[in-house]
């Protein structure tokens, strides 16, 4: 393989445990220890010599791309403004005050069978949920409904954009109303 | 095919693939006649298509409505081509075969399209990139600290809980209804905006009967909920409307 | 910042998603757009130079490390990919929606003759249309288009990245391949 150096790396590159050797020889199909070897030692010296942001590590038995650690500092404030993702839990409550809006958190935990209101905190701390007033029921129970935020969020133009549980139908989504 | 026979296992070997849909169909026959899309020999395409669709059935493959309604398409073109144009019309008749050639022509763009789709360097299988193990999330991130999810995920996460419900008070959502939510989410914001609004500034600027509707529904429900207080001036008969 | 490449490279090394010019600005707290773009210029160039196992794709708006097509053989063993499968009619539907979107699910029925809503459920769930919002139409009937993803999924920069359906008839064959 003339190219062997630049299959390794692609290897490298893509790979998120370290390579052994072993592994590389049966992925490359080749018996040749030797040339793997040296195609490793050389893109290693490459990367020194070079000064590329990342190097070639020996770890755990296997080898590894990794970022320079020079330039921590910079990854780390780049997965530091890594987005948080909604749990499965938002997303339900997201959903009732979306489709049932102005909802009661009462009738939230109806629907959801579990106390909300950590939930409901936070989806308003995000701005994806905003009080809308407060019922005159007793204790002034707070009324809840989505922002602009999120329509931005789930991409939509207007509330009216959401698709109804009819047209979700249509499209082939299976309800567990109908049939089984 | 160019025959006809009673006995199918002849045709066995020769039974082409099932087809996507009756456009698809017509794509081959086109093309295995090797005749041009906007010159097509009607009779001959018809008379394969409709051979096609007796083969399907011999071997009880469904056939699909849509390629019925395309066979009817082809006979009727087809009579049409046999009548002698009509003395009186003063126009030139356009070619009856126009009414497949458009679409058929228009599909087989499509077609070329998918295919040069097919192949460009697809993720996770011409090319990789690190840390997709399969694939199947791409954080799409947006200002505010929040991975951007899909739609389907909110309506997928909304189908679960009407899976342990009962769906009934669920079911009555609507285009109209959330088209209401969705004015009174915007009245919402007006009001958060300006904390009180006259009742005809809402009416002013709505454009049909149904928007006028929506509003008023919205109103009704915001009402009804407490999120608003409606007064009116003893004086000046002018209804406003109040954050709740 | 003088090593504004290598420091750049570590990042992109870094990163799971396409990084914007906008988002490398932020991280590395720099005004200087044209020296970041110049920088990613550079290393774009020096990786088809040096014929490195990867190169610097410009896709969804962002720039982004991936392997080398040439290499997919081997990077596939690795990984044990198994071919994302997109059936003809996926891909047919898929292209209807990039080039006629926003677009109906009747229009993409009508042009392909046949029923489309269990390939476009699946188009939805697998992130690679998206519901765009709803036509002023009787019944309000939704709107759909493609995706972000489709874009990485395809290695496209942009939609504008397609070549127009006149180009694709030009260049193209008269016929498209069908698999008979």
């Amino acid at each position: 393989m003339d190219n062997l150096k630049a299959v390794l790396e692609s290897l490298l590159f893509a790979t998120e445990a370290p390579l052994t050797v072993d592994k590389i020889k049966s992925i490359l199909e080749t018996e040749d220890r030797k040339a793997v070897q040296d195609a490793l030692a050389s893109l290693a010296e490459e990367y020194e010599f070079q000064k590329r942001g990342f190097l070639l590590s020996e770890v755990a038995g296997g080898y590894q791309i990794r970022t320079r650690p020079e330039y921590a500092h910079w990854v780390r404030r780049m997965r530091e403004a890594k987005p948080a993702r909604l749990s499965q839990a938002a997303m339900e409550t997201l959903a009732i005050v979306a489709y049932k809006q102005p909802v009661l958190r009462t009738d939230i935990e109806h629907l959801r069978g579990v106390d909300s209101g950590g939930i409901l905190r936070t989806l308003l701390e995000r701005g994806l949920v905003r009080v809308l007033g407060r019922k005159d029921l007793p204790g002034r129970p707070m009324v809840y409904g989505t922002t602009k935020r999120f329509l931005e969020f789930f991409d939509l133009k207007a509330l009216s954009d959401l698709p109804t549980l009819k047209e979700l139908q249509d499209i082939g989504k299976e309800w567990p109303n109908d049939s089984t | 095919m160019e025959e006809q026979t009673q006995d199918n296992t002849a045709y066995l070997v020769h039974l082409p693939e099932l087809f996507d849909g009756p456009m698809d169909l017509l794509v081959h026959l086109v093309k295995k006649n090797e005749v041009d899309i906007y010159d097509i020999p009607i009779a001959l395409i018809a008379k394969q298509y409709l051979e096609y669709i007796k083969l399907m059935k011999a071997f009880d493959i469904d056939v699909a409505g849509e390629f019925l309604v395309m066979a009817s398409t082809l006979t009727y073109i087809k009579s049409r081509m046999l009548l002698p144009p009509e003395p009186s019309e003063e126009e030139e008749e356009e070619d009856p075969r126009m009414e497949i050639v458009r679409p058929l022509a228009e599909y087989l763009q499509l077609k070329h399209a998918a295919e040069d789709l097919a192949n460009k360097d697809r993720l996770d299988w011409d090319v990789f990139v690190r840390g997709y193990p399969d694939g199947a999330e791409s954080s799409d991130e947006q200002a505010g600290g929040l991975v951007q999810v899909g739609l389907f995920e909110l309506i997928d996460a909304f189908q679960e809980i009407i899976k342990r419900v009962s769906p009934q008070d669920l079911l009555n959502i609507t285009v109209d209804t959330i088209s209401v939510k969705g004015r009174i989410s915007e009245i919402a914001d007006i009001l958060e905006r300006r904390g009180s609004v006259t009742f005809e500034e809402f009416f002013e600027k709505q454009a049909t009967k149904a928007d006028i509707i929506v509003t008023f529904l919205a109103i009704l429900e915001m009402a009804k909920s407490q999120i608003i207080r409606i007064m009116q001036h003893v004086e000046s008969r002018i209804i406003r409307i109040f954050n709740g």
